[in-house]
């Protein structure tokens, strides 16, 4: 019921901040802050009393959960919590928190309204990680859709209808695709077992003939790669998080890109092993080739926030390359650049926010010489783009070393080039440092190159809410850096059941126990 | 008199059919549409007449008897608003109905 | 006819008489209220008769109708729409100087036509339906308004209708002389084994294959399929808004369920030359009627290309008809396509009901809001309104939480199983584009409008109207969220196909 | 004593906290106090560490102190391990970081950024400590970005002048290139060993490969790639003289003692993979060669005192890198102790020079300086005597141990020998240049403004006379440095028991003799040429005569930009990959989606116009698509 409370609690909080906006303006985000306080607590209480000690991992399934909802198809409101789903959870709920915190300050007009969105998205996002039947998993893959739209087209920034429309347009039709594999993948149940099933364990005994169980896993691909995003289907995310206001932002990169890749782990792969296996070389070259072309043109922006959504495609090659290495390095790493890319590209985008909260503009162009000024906003600035660049010691570097050792194991060319990107990552990531916040002061507004009062006086460093939001952050990513294991811990008997459900297929994996004398 | 085999009864039909649609598409004058798709009713009346001659069976009469019935019900309509369109545009000319488009 | 026959044929009767009280009662004396208030009764009694009707269900009245819980439910959806169509065109007419009550005449009259249709398994009553329904939407379409510059257009609207009307019905007419003529029989149920035999065998069979594709044209032309969907922007524009409204859902619903019972029962289905034909014109119809409203700026000539685009996705499950009888039925999978066809069209009258319910709140008859500028800043100017018309949006655009988005995703379960991938590839492609204008009008609404444009005063405090787009809106996310129940009442519905 | 060892990295960092969280308002003495005090207690802690691993006789400690990560069989856990070699480094690291953080209090005292920059400097010896007590290669990879980091943060301290950030970003970027080839040969390594523990590997490569088999040649040259970056070898050497924009005790600490001598460190801890791929071990030995004789030309044609020294680092690694190549390992981190002596005593000096001279780095301008800067004038005479190898000086004992396990080795060793002799000549000649042209001949300090500063903005240009400016902090380091760098030659490196082999050099006399006369001839050469005497005038115009020729002059300025590497790097690299970047702006898949909205918006326009509202159009249309439908329906 954990889950159903959960899911409620964030519906019926959205509803109570719209309402309670007509009595008090200041209301609507106290109220989200409460609901949002409440779950974390509920997510970090599960946390506790199921991995009590990170060295022992428990068994996979801590709630499993059915109740019927359309007989007539075999549909049924299935949700379960594993160790992934759980991860996934607490990143969500922190991420929420911290979305919250970003938008204090910078949502003033229908804040009610606003409010409402962002709790709904939170529970379409809480039911994606959780559902375990296929057509509640779509179901709720469509829900997180609507709210997140309206954030982008009511709050966003000039271009917002354009950029609004595009990420409606882009995971709405690859969700339809999606939409069609799985239900060639229910009609193929019906065929074979003489019912229709959407659940998730039933459908892994479908039989599927080589040809067709390529197109169908192509389908879950697609509708996946749209949202995680991959290299070709990528064209949507900058443009949305560039226009998005930063508490849309932080949602759009710290939990909606992970669905995409949630969605690999748990039902592309799995449920397709033989076509998996012939596409991995696929997928880990689209990987390598999203990993360098995406850092390629995040050198080239000049628009601050194009350019992290740009370094988030190049992250999250990494999770498509640990994934489609399919053994544990790849799928722990995977998990953990997830993990650490929330927490870095949210605090990234942020302070881009922040920035062009003070100087209403993205144009790095116009502004230099930050730290003198903003020496605290700076300083934050720095340690988040170290960590984007996979600094060890952060939670980042984990996720990539891990994925690219996985990647190693399954396909050497890949991880080589993929390797590469740490170069690329480093080149960008202190470009922007040396652009923003180095070199002489100067602030968007003011003409001559010297120490612009004008603008400069009135821009105040961060506040004490926004420290304590970075703060946090800044734990997070070192807790992963320097303590993984209790993450590991608790994705571990997942990903051993995903593994051991199709054995590691992929690559010439020289199994270790023969080297061992 | 030696029976006339039904196909001859449909291939006139047909022509009678044809008639009537080549006056709908060149007429350019509202009653003339009108009257030719009475030409066109007339003729699917001809034809149930014939197919119930070949099966001996009274439908074809009966639905022929719809037909002129649905036909004059259309007629009377169409004429109530030819004249209610004669009042506001002074013509019959059908190239007048072109308001809306795109 | 038996007195229990009598009893079966109870709705028509009811209808009857309420139309011929509301002209004894227009001759008397004029009163808008009074005929509104007649009308509406009669409806709903039609309605509870059904109750009673339903007991005495599968029965042959006449060889000419047959009262199965099919056509109960069809029955039921018209008589909905009606009363609701009814009740929205009340305020709506309340400003026009003309006569108002004539309205509501040709309205149950046509609502008379449609139960005729739905109700038929015999091509003169099928006929009989669809002219009735045919000359009063003459009238309706025409009924005149008085805004200045648009004086002119329900006319205009009215004989071009009229005009294609009449043609398509004589390729109708002609196509079932021939078939007549061939196999000597008008009933459905005879039909097929005169078409199966007709078209198997080879060299004659082209006759049959003519024959049956001059009927399916009328229907398509009805249904504002590709090829003959050039009528439909206009007529919809032209129209006012209950009339456009009425043969937007009413007017569709009854030719869809006749061409569904038609296509099931005379088994035309068998020939691939009209499977390909009807699967060219489905595939040009998503993408046509997608294509065309994407810039489209008038509301009613938007629905009215959205409508074609539905079709074209409800002609994909009728499309799978034929697979579900050649399997044994019983089983759940074969009677899939029927069930997608029915949800989809309840889904469909739903969806368009709320839409020009929506409009018609918003505008009267003397100043019609059709434009999305009118709609600008909905939102913030009368919230509730603005909730409706974007969950009627959404649901078009078949976006979950809707029962628009059941409806998709029966069609696309009917599809896999007839396996028609190229329809489904369409389908996607056509919701995608269909996506771009569905959110324009979301968009528009939610920008901010700077000048004052108050909406109209007399529609809106109306409790009748707001009462049925909550209706409507309940309707709407109920099956929605929860689509159990409608699908188990839709299954037994098409048992008796 | 020894369990206490995870204190040796948590004090600087706790230093580091400290500094960070109280953001610079900590008064300057308390700041100082820190930080110095933090690398003052982990030294202390080192020296009673050694004391008791060298008094028990265990070979080696290993103390854990947490999993790090436990995934499949990669479980590396942050734990360090004690032998030999690590008490070596760790003695270095703390001890000349101490003197070295002394120093800088004094250097930086007028400096704003005082508190951050010993937050950063503390960071420095924390993951430098992390580097050398790794247990494995991952922990070793942490302290290598580490440092890495900590010398991109220091080099670009002087934030606001753009150049030093493009100098600290080329430093990050050219590193990062090894780290990345460092990290490739980890995944290999992991993947065919299944551990990255190192004492491990050492154990396991042996069984697991034959002498020069491919994968651990590979192995081995990736690792070889890692090392190169972070010590500046060729070829990736162009950052280190472009580190000289940071403060000059970081480049003491950074780029002379410490950070640059990680390559060899990993190279020396994973010896038994280079002993297994000769062909490797001698790549080094080459690689070494080439970088220590291109440094040494450039050397002598450089005119900024920091960049000559720079230089001098880069050769004197080489000499290190030759070592190992050979397989004289003990001789290559004994030079590297003696090295870090006298290399951050001559940096140190040069910051004192230059502090003086209000922040004059070219040593043309300088001139005279020996009676007004004597601390600086006498550690620089004892670094450059070290450096060159005088006899009895440190330098001497290392340099000559490596040049004679140079000789000694089978197939190359003659043209190794003679390269580092002629090498050490070279050493010999720029060395005791900067000494003669700074510190003896006329004052050029008041020659004509057009010095040209590129030190941060406030270079107040009051000409008082020339007056030293050092206080106790900055007087001690020197004079600890300087008689370490004349006694380190005494000091035995106990790494015997690491790499099992104790080398024993026995040579002739004859070559004992030539070694000891080459660096000799090298400074009286640099005399007559450079100290302005009278007896070299000879030489002199020959110099002059050689540096207007057209040959001459275009040597001099190709040896002056290092060799063109500069160059060739931005024409090869920089500059494709920037233009590739601008090409393509508007992302082309971009383009591509928009292209379809575009089809779409057209397509529209074309179908709209078939609504033309003739309704005999529309009668057309009916009749022309039953004509369409009944021809598809006979004929396909």
């Amino acid at each position: 019921m954990i889950v159903v409370w959960l899911i409620l609690i964030l519906m019926v909080g959205g509803a109570l901040a719209w309402v309670t906006e007509a009595m008090d303006s200041r209301l609507p985000r106290l109220t989200a802050l409460i609901v949002m306080l409440f779950s974390l607590i509920v997510v970090v209480m599960l946390c506790m009393n199921n991995f009590p000690d990170p060295l022992s991992p428990g068994g996979q399934w801590l709630v499993l959960e059915k109740w019927s909802w359309i007989a007539r198809f075999g549909i049924y409101l299935q949700v379960g919590i594993d160790g992934l789903s759980l991860l996934m959870l607490l990143l969500t709920v922190f991420l929420g928190l911290m979305a919250i915190g970003a938008a204090w300050h910078e949502i003033t007009e229908r804040p009610g309204f606003f409010y409402f969105n962002l709790l709904w998205t939170l529970a379409g996002v809480v039911g994606v990680f959780t559902a375990l039947d296929l057509f509640l998993f779509f179901f709720f893959w469509e829900v997180m859709l609507i709210p997140m739209y309206l954030i982008i087209a009511i709050w966003g920034h000039e271009n917002r209808a354009y950029a609004a429309m595009k990420f409606f347009v882009f995971t709405q039709v690859s969700g339809l695709i999606l939409l069609l594999a799985i239900l060639c993948l229910a009609y193929f149940h019906f065929v074979q077992f003489g019912r229709f099933s959407f659940d998730y364990f039933e459908l892994h005994n479908v039989v599927l003939e080589g040809r067709f169980q390529m197109l169908v896993m192509l389908g879950f691909f697609i509708g996946f790669a749209t949202k995680l995003p991959a290299f070709p289907l990528h064209s949507w995310l900058p443009d949305a998080h560039s226009q998005a206001p930063t508490a849309g932002s932080v949602l759009l990169a710290g939990v909606l890109l992970k669905t995409g890749a949630y969605g690999l782990i748990r039902f592309a792969v799995p449920l397709f092993p033989e076509a998996a296996a012939d596409f991995a070389p696929v997928a880990m070259t689209i990987a390598v080739i999203g990993i360098l072309y995406c850092a390629k043109l995040a050198f080239a922006q000049t628009d601050i926030k194009r350019l992290i959504a740009y370094t988030s495609v190049s992250h999250m090659g990494f999770v498509l390359l640990g994934v489609y290495a399919w053994n544990i390095y790849g799928l722990q790493g995977a998990l953990m650049t997830m993990l650490a890319h929330g927490l870095t590209s949210s605090a990234l985008f942020m302070l881009a926010g922040g920035l062009q909260h003070r100087f209403h503009t993205r144009d790095m162009g116009q502004m230099s010489g930050l730290w003198a000024k903003l020496p605290k906003m700076s300083a934050m600035a720095l340690f988040f783009s170290i960590a984007a660049l996979g600094m060890p010691g952060l939670g980042n570097f984990i996720g990539e070393f891990l994925s690219l050792l996985g990647a190693f194991q399954a396909n050497h060319v890949a991880a080589i080039f993929a390797a590469l990107g740490l170069i690329f990552a480093s080149v960008y990531s202190l470009w922007v440092i040396q652009r923003v916040f180095h070199g002489e002061f100067r602030v968007p507004g003011d003409h001559g190159a010297g120490h612009g009062e004008a603008h400069g006086a009135t821009a105040q460093d961060l506040s004490s809410s926004e420290m304590l939001c970075y703060g946090a952050m800044v734990l997070g990513l070192v807790w992963m850096g320097m303590y993984p294991q209790t993450f590991l811990a608790m994705s571990e008997p997942t990903m051993a059941f995903l593994l051991e459900s199709l054995g590691s297929f992929v690559g010439s994996v020289v199994s270790t126990a023969e080297v061992l004398p | 008199m030696p029976s006339i085999p039904y196909e001859h009864g449909l291939i006139l039909a047909a022509i009678l059919f044809v008639c009537g649609l080549i006056g709908v598409l060149t007429r350019r004058n509202i009653v003339f549409i009108l009257m030719s798709l009475e030409i066109m009713l007339n003729a699917c009346g001809l034809a149930f007449v014939v197919g119930s001659a070949r099966w001996g069976h009274a439908d074809g009469q009966i639905m022929f008897l719809m037909i002129l019935t649905l036909a004059a019900a259309e007629v009377a309509v169409g004429l109530g608003l030819i004249i209610q369109m004669y009042r506001r545009f002074h013509t019959v000319d059908i190239s007048v109905l072109s308001e809306m488009k795109g | 006819m038996t007195g229990e026959q009598l009893l079966l044929i109870l709705p028509l009767i009811i209808v009857t008489a309420t139309s011929v009280i509301t002209m004894l009662m227009v001759a008397a004396k004029r009163n808008h209220a009074v005929s509104c208030f007649i009308t509406a009764v009669g409806l709903v009694l039609a309605l509870l008769s059904l109750i009673i009707v339903a007991r005495h269900a599968p029965q042959e009245v006449t060889p000419l109708l047959l009262v199965d819980s099919f056509n109960i439910f069809f029955t039921a959806l018209i008589l909905l729409a009606g009363l609701a169509i009814t009740l929205f065109s009340y305020p709506y007419l309340c400003n026009l100087e003309d006569h108002q009550d004539e309205f509501y005449l040709l309205l149950s009259i046509a609502t008379l036509g449609a139960l005729v249709m739905v109700g038929s398994t015999h091509f003169i009553t099928a006929f009989l339906g669809m002219e009735t329904l045919s000359v009063c939407l003459y009238g309706m379409v025409a009924y005149p308004l008085h805004r200045q510059e648009t004086a002119q257009y329900p006319m205009e609207a009215s004989i071009k209708y009229l005009v294609l009307s009449a043609v398509s019905s004589g390729f109708v007419l002609f196509g079932v002389a021939l078939l007549y003529a061939q196999i000597g029989t008008l009933h459905f149920a005879d039909i097929s084994a005169g078409i199966t035999q007709g078209i198997a065998n080879g060299p004659g069979s082209e006759y049959f294959v003519v024959a049956s594709l001059l009927v399916i044209t009328g229907f398509a032309f009805k249904l504002s399929l590709v090829p003959f969907h050039l009528w439909t922007p206009d007529v919809y524009e032209g129209a006012p808004l209950p009339a456009t409204a009425f043969l937007a859902t009413v007017g569709k619903l009854a030719m869809a369920a006749l061409l569904m019972r038609f296509m099931s029962v005379s088994g035309v289905l068998q020939s691939d030359a009209i499977t390909n034909v009807l699967s060219i014109i489905a595939v040009f119809s998503i993408l046509g009627g997608n294509l065309l409203a994407l810039l489209q700026a008038n509301l009613k000539r938007l629905l009215s290309y959205s409508s074609i685009a539905h079709m074209g996705y409800l002609l994909i499950a009728l499309l799978t008809l034929e697979s579900a009888t050649g399997a044994a039925s019983g089983s759940p999978g074969t009677s899939l396509g029927a069930e997608a066809v029915s949800f989809y069209l309840t889904a469909y009258v739903v969806m368009s009901l709320g839409a020009f319910g929506v409009m018609m709140v918003v505008s009267d008859s003397g100043h019609e809001r059709d434009h999305i500028g009118h709609y600008q800043g909905l939102f913030w100017r009368d919230p509730w309104l603005a909730l409706v018309f974007t969950a009627m949006l959404l649901s078009l655009a078949g976006i979950p939480l809707t029962i628009g988005f059941i409806g998709k995703f029966y069609v696309f379960v009917a599809g896999v199983q007839g396996a028609e991938w190229g329809l489904l590839a369409a389908m996607v492609i056509g919701s995608g584009i269909g996506l771009f204008y569905y959110l324009r009008i979301v968009y528009r609404m939610l920008t901010p409008l700077d000048h004052d444009d108050p909406l109209p005063v007399a529609g809106i405090r109306d409790v009748i109207p707001h009462g049925i787009l909550l209706v409507l809106l309940v309707a709407l996310i109920v099956p929605g969220i929860i689509p159990g129940s409608l699908m188990a009442l839709l299954q037994s519905v098409v048992q008796s196909l | 004593m020894l369990e206490w060892i995870g204190l040796l990295p948590a004090f600087p960092l706790a230093g580091f906290l400290a500094l960070v969280l109280t953001r610079g308002k900590l008064p300057r003495r308390i700041a100082g106090v820190i930080g110095v005090g933090s690398v003052g207690l982990s030294f202390a802690l080192a020296a009673a560490i050694t004391v008791e691993f060298l008094g028990s006789d265990a070979l080696s400690h290993t103390q854990v102190l947490w999993t790090w990560m436990s995934v499949g069989n990669f479980t590396p856990g942050f734990s360090f391990y004690l032998d030999g070699l690590t008490v070596v480094m760790l003695l270095i690291i703390s001890g000349v970081g101490f003197l070295i953080h002394l120093y800088s209090t004094g250097f930086m005292a007028d400096d704003p950024g005082f508190a951050r920059f010993f937050s950063y400097m503390n960071l420095f010896v924390a993951s430098m400590l992390v580097l050398v007590l790794a247990d494995n290669l991952v922990l070793l990879y942490l302290g290598w970005e580490g440092v890495g980091l900590c010398s991109y943060l220091l080099i670009g301290f002087w934030y606001d002048n753009p150049a030093n950030g493009y100098a600290a970003r080329k430093a990050f970027v050219v590193t990062r290139v090894g780290d990345t080839s460092m990290a490739i040969g980890l995944f290999l390594l992991f993947q065919q060993l299944g551990t990255l523990n190192i004492q491990e590997i050492l154990t396991l490569a042996p069984q697991q490969w034959s002498e020069g088999s491919g994968m651990v040649v590979a192995a081995s040259a990736l690792l070889l790639g890692g090392a190169v970056g972070k010590s500046a070898q060729l070829p990736l050497q162009t950052w280190l003289p472009d580190a000289m924009a940071g403060p000059t005790p970081i480049s003491a600490l950074i780029h002379a003692a410490t950070m640059v001598t990680a390559g060899v460190y990993l190279i020396a801890r994973t010896h038994v993979l280079f002993e297994l791929a000769p062909s490797v071990q001698i790549l080094v030995a080459f690689v070494g060669l080439a970088t220590l004789l291109m440094a040494g030309f450039t050397a002598l044609t450089q005119r900024d005192i920091k960049r000559i020294l720079a230089y001098s680092t880069v050769s004197q690694i080489g000499y290190m890198f030759l070592a190992l190549g050979v397989g004289a390992w003990s001789a290559a981190i004994f030079h590297l102790m003696t090295h870090a002596f006298f290399k951050a005593l001559l940096f140190l000096a040069a910051g004192t020079v230059i502090l003086s001279l209000h922040h004059e780095h070219d040593i043309f301008r300088m001139g005279g300086m020996r009676k007004k800067l004597p601390v600086a004038f006498w550690s620089f005479v004892i670094g450059s005597a070290a450096l060159t190898a005088l006899p009895f000086t440190s330098g001497f004992y290392s340099k000559d141990a490596i040049l004679l396990a140079a000789l000694e080795q089978p197939q190359y060793g003659t043209l190794l020998w003679l390269g580092g002799v002629l090498g050490a000549f070279l050493t010999a000649i720029y060395s005791f240049r900067l000494v003669f042209v700074a510190f003896f001949g006329d004052d050029h300090t008041q020659d004509a403004h057009a010095h040209h500063s590129d030190d941060h903005g406030h270079d107040d240009h009051h000409h008082g006379p020339v007056k030293e400016i050092t206080g106790f902090v900055m007087a001690a380091p020197l004079v600890i440095l300087g008689i370490l760098s004349l006694v380190g030659g005494f000091i035995t490196v106990p790494v015997d028991s690491v790499f099992g082999v104790h080398e024993e050099h026995h040579a002739s006399t004859l070559v004992h003799g030539f070694m000891i006369a080459v660096p000799i001839f090298g400074v009286l050469i640099s005399y007559l040429l450079y100290s302005g005497a009278p007896q070299g005038r000879v030489l002199q115009q020959w110099l002059k005569s050689m540096r207007e020729s057209a040959f001459g002059g275009g040597l001099t300025r190709f040896w002056f930009s290092g060799w063109g590497m500069d160059a060739l790097y931005n024409l090869l690299f920089v500059k494709p990959f920037v233009a590739l970047a601008q090409l393509n702006r508007k992302d082309l898949i971009d383009q591509f989606y928009g292209l379809l909205v575009e089809l779409a918006r057209i397509s529209n326009r074309a179908i709209v116009l078939t609504q033309t509202g003739y309704l005999r159009w529309y009668a057309i249309s009916l009749i022309g698509g039953l004509v369409l439908v009944i021809g598809i329906g006979v004929w396909a």
